[in-house]
């Protein structure tokens, strides 16, 4: 059995593993790619997500750079309107907000300025769950969703992490790609060598149900798929969509998940006020009102800086507990 | 200290085309924005105008001494990079005026325009935020094999921002063939020098990045040019960045809006007695590389283009209302 | 008549002129108050706003800076810690995405990790319909909203201009004084010299109506009056509810507002994917769904970049006629 | 290059009780953190520890070289700021180890933390952020007429933020007494400094803000503590910034989930011969300001005050989830 397993090159693979090889194929397979960031050469990036790959392609390929996000983003630019795939590290989402112009106003106008391609990408560990605190924790979808000329993805399970992270590489415009700490050693599937790109902009029904929908991206998607297994024991059904891109997002696949019940709760770990959630929920409003039996609530953190103490951030992080709760209120509405 | 420019350098060093292909690009830049202020006083002109009066010897004179695979970040006094490089005078009115023909295909105005194809980058207002792309871009070029150098421009006040130390200092630990080529006039804003930084001179910082800093007049367009001849031939040999402090005067205000009463009349004076394009006249005649005459003719040249662009871009379209949702991304 | 109004102080001030004589009493009455930004001194400032302080309070107290926003932000949170209530200009809004972190991450979160109140007001003119193209017209609202911890406030009118600035100043915590460029010289108001703080988080209905609820804020207010007067013609009236405060927004006037008319439009100049149009059609589609006859609809920018040319940007930035437009749908529904 | 520390220079400027209060801190920090370790490897700790092992003549020099006005931005290896201006190792405690009472009422973990009433602020991570707050602060301060300075840490790797030199030059223009003190360990995280930067020294950007910069040897407390005394009277008379750089190593990790793997064994053992606290007590002893017997009755009293510190705050709560959404804003 394990000889099989082998023999396929079937593996259990963890989120981050999948983000390592997905960065593997794509040095190897073009050689315009290029992957630079803070501690990212030989010590592998402060996750390790990028451990060995200095070794395999050289200094020239995989290479550290000062601290200096807006440098980075900004250098990033240069290379891809010069025929390169830059694919650059932020250390931690949150350090981006240093630099933000030279991804939002920078890279995401170009196109649409001049007519020339920006495709960068930028890998940005982001959300909490461990104890980060308000500095290493954040979560900023809200942000490039909102600027112009960005794409965003954020995958959930290690298949998607590595599929949307080929998918970014080849999109000729600059796409932020979210990639959750929490996740990077806490999920895992068993999964082949060999992988398809993951298309930008589909969603995914992770579960089929007929008493809600929930709508979410990222950690969340554990957390609620928990939650309709908890609901699934008193026999409520819950659907289940995994959004995977943020930008450009799937309406379609949502208005059919929400028609299917008739009942939606959006889920993030993002802030509540403004988050991405806020998004769909007025997407929904404006074009499935009709689809709709009860309020669309949200399930988001709370509007409170990001508390570093586990009794607080427990409660702070939406979890399949409150969703849970969430759900029951919805169904019962 | 108003001197005889360039007194002591031999202009017969390079060819005589160089130079007249400097001075076209000053006057055709010159006039272009005496014609954009006139535009911009009889309200045709959309947003606002900001000029390179008096700084037209610093672009001109450093752009044309680059070759074809090289990069520039002007920056919004820069007009003469944009000559310099290719850009014909009628693409400058229709970026002015928001053609659909444009540069930017009217999405973007005035200043905030290159073309990627004759190596000039479109700018972001954000002050300092081009010098770390024209970094990249030269890493990207020299990675395809080609001995490319870039230039990236600034003003005085833009050496405040945390950009500008951010990439000086990235391209220095890459071995960065990079120019920074600070226009010094002086004023950032209404904002004097004074107010901006402390050190003697802007090139004081040079050391602080293990590079090397030149200092040169920024109204001798022969001067600005030799040095940068002979600096950019050294950092093809041996890639490093350097920092060029070109002194000047603004002019005018820092737009059109501005009258620039906050600087000194005197200090006015002292700069006008050494207008670059002036001065690169008398360089010219005195060194017998051009009479005043074949000057003249140059001049009316360069007005004729303008008045042939301007009617031509004037006759074209602005961008088509049902084409606003286009180009955001690429396919 | 003239006389009369001279003698009460009354006359007519722009929103600029209101700005200015805010923060000139702010200045005479409570010397905490340092006005400090790029060019606010003897210029006085971009859009003079700050003409003839440093004349009045000296150097010491309105006083040029070095182009440095995250050196901007950074000494003000300094001085407001130390006692001073610190007003800065950042000279537009969009320069601030170069120093976002001192403001999100540093400011924004001081009090609830240290107790310590920081007091600074940074005004922000933002906006467009001026030919400003991508870099000079930008409303980030969203980005300061979705962020904990900050107060986000932007008045439409010049009376509001003035009792917010003080209110905003006065307030212990930083507040993001949103400032409308446009609306800077076209906007009016006969008023007296004298006036009252104006508090924050406080609606306004500007306008009573039965058949459908504006909600809106910034320039937009006035061209959805523009709307309402349409409609008015037609025998359809509209409210209008101004927000003023965008965080902490008025849930209750809101609600309200909606409840009166049951159909709700929600406009505003910033881009529509994750605006802070999304957070309202949230809030109400969780909170007053029962009130709800018809879909919420949004009127905003489109997601892409500010575009330059006249032709481009007129039918980019939403006006009366894209607000007619949407409330004939709305109120056909 | 082990060499004899201080040897030239004379201890007896200064009281007696000066050394021992720096030499008492250098004691509290490192037992600190040497407890904070040994918890962390045993998972009774919540989030990263990262510690400032073989930084402790750099925080304990220059904080005890402050008055009672001076503010304070520490960094992540600055412990011994904190303690030098009044903190309690029982603090300490509840801070890294979440607890409602601590400083940040456990909001906020590990090295964020601060007391502004001891002229401490709480450090946000983003590197290079905190200067222009040390320099605002000052400038506050000063306007009320105290005479007070700041003083701002940062490490090699934050020297290249777009902060560090917003902030400097800000401060160097508005002439605000800070003292940069930059504590060049030679890596940032696994970045070693040619990777960083390609000056010399980080101290020839002094230049370039037209300020002083001074180096010093940042293992010996002696050192430092003398040179910043002199250079703080300086400041309070004649009111500029002065960049000081001072040279250490990283001894350990950047957090203890890092074993430094990237850092030369001979660097290691080079910087191991020179630890601060040895260098320290041999220069007390040498100087005869106090005996081993009485060092070493202070080693057992900050050990004492540690047991007791961490027993006590492990007996307190962490915050409790019903206060969750308190104190986002101030009334
Ligand atoms: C980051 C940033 N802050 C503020 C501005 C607004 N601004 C535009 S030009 C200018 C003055 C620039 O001065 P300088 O760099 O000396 O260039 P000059 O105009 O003198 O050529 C300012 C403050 C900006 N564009 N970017
Ligand atoms: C703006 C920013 N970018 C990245 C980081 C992540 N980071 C935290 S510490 C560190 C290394 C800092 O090195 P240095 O300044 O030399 O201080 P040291 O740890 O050596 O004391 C990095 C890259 C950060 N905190 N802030
Ligand atoms: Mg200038
Ligand atoms: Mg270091």
């Amino acid at each position: 059995m394990t000889q099989t397993l082998a023999e396929t090159g079937v593996v259990e693979r963890t989120y981050v593993d999948c983000i390592r090889q997905a960065l593997q194929q794509l040095l190897r397979d073009d050689d315009r790619v290029v992957v630079f960031g803070e501690d990212v050469g030989a010590f592998g990036g402060a996750f390790k997500a990028t451990l060995g790959l200095q070794e395999e392609f050289g200094r020239d390929r995989v290479f550290d750079t000062p601290i200096a996000e807006s440098a980075i983003i900004g250098s990033a630019i240069g290379m891809a309107t010069q025929g390169l795939r830059p694919i650059i590290e932020m250390q931690f989402l949150d350090f981006m907000n240093t630099a933000l112009h030279q991804l939002i106003n920078n890279a995401a106008t170009i196109h649409f300025r001049t007519g020339n391609a920006v495709p960068i990408t930028v890998r940005a560990p982001c959300g909490g769950g461990f104890g980060g605190g308000p500095f290493h924790s954040e979560e900023l979808e809200t942000i490039f969703c909102h600027m112009p000329g960005l794409k965003v993805v954020y995958p959930a399970f290690p298949c998607d992490a590595r599929g949307l992270l080929v998918s970014a590489v080849e999109d000729p415009n600059p796409v932020v790609y979210l990639e959750n700490k929490y996740l990077y050693r806490h999920v895992k599937e068993c999964l082949a060598d060999n992988f398809e790109p993951v298309p930008i902009g589909v969603a995914r029904v992770c579960r089929r149900g007929s008493d809600a929908t929930i709508i979410t991206y990222g950690a969340m998607v554990h957390e609620s798929l928990a939650a309709a297994d908890v609901l699934a024991a008193e026999e409520r059904q819950i659907m289940v969509v995994d959004l995977r891109t943020l930008k450009p997002y799937d309406h379609d696949t949502i208005l059919a998940a929400v028609a299917a019940t008739n009942r939606v709760l959006v889920v993030h770990e993002a802030w509540r006020c403004c988050g991405f959630g806020a998004e769909i929920a007025a997407g929904i409003a404006e074009r499935g009102f009709h689809l709709l039996d009860a309020p669309i609530m949200r399930v988001a953190a709370p509007d409170v800086p990001i508390p570093f103490a586990p009794s607080l951030e427990s409660v702070y992080r939406p979890s399949a507990g409150t969703i849970v709760e969430a759900l029951r209120e919805l169904i019962e509405y | 200290m108003p001197v005889c420019p360039s007194s002591s350098l031999d202009l017969n060093q390079i060819p005589r085309n160089q130079w007249l292909a400097i001075y076209r690009t000053m006057c055709r830049a010159r006039f272009t924005e005496q014609r954009m202020i006139r535009l911009y006083h009889q309200a045709k002109i959309f947003g606002g105008v900001y000029t390179g009066f008096g700084h037209e010897a610093i672009g001109a004179g450093t752009a044309h001494a680059g070759g074809d695979n090289d990069l520039f970040t002007p920056c919004i006094r820069d007009l003469t990079v944009h000559l310099a490089r290719g850009l014909s005078v009628l693409d400058v009115f229709r970026q002015f005026l928001a053609r659909a023909t444009g540069p930017t295909r009217g999405r973007d105005g005035n200043v905030h325009y290159g073309r990627l194809d004759q190596g000039v980058y479109a700018m972001i207002s954000h002050l300092g935020a081009m010098i770390s792309v024209a970094v990249g871009g030269v890493m990207a070029r020299r990675r395809q094999g080609l001995d490319a150098v870039a230039m990236a421009y600034v003003g005085d006040g833009a050496t405040s921002t945390g950009d500008f130390h951010e990439a000086v200092n990235y391209a220095s630990v890459f071995d960065v063939p990079l120019l920074v080529v600070i226009e010094n006039n002086q004023f950032a804003y209404s904002t004097p020098n004074s107010q901006q930084y402390r050190c003697k001179h802007l090139i004081d910082r040079a050391p602080g990045y293990g590079i090397e800093g030149v200092q040169v007049d920024g109204n001798d367009a022969v001067a600005v040019h030799l040095k940068v001849r002979e600096i950019v031939g050294e950092m093809r040999q041996t890639p490093r960045p350097v920092l060029l402090e070109c002194d000047t005067l603004r002019i005018r205000g820092h737009g059109e809006h501005d009258d620039a009463g906050y600087i000194p009349e005197a200090l006015k004076a002292e700069y006008a007695a050494r207008d670059p394009l002036d001065n690169m006249r008398r360089s010219l005649t005195d060194a017998e590389i051009a009479t005043a005459r074949e000057l003249d003719t140059i001049d009316s040249e360069c007005q004729q283009e303008i008045d042939e662009g301007y009617q031509q871009a004037l006759a074209e379209p602005m961008p088509d209302p049902a084409t606003l949702l286009e180009g955001v991304y690429a396919e």
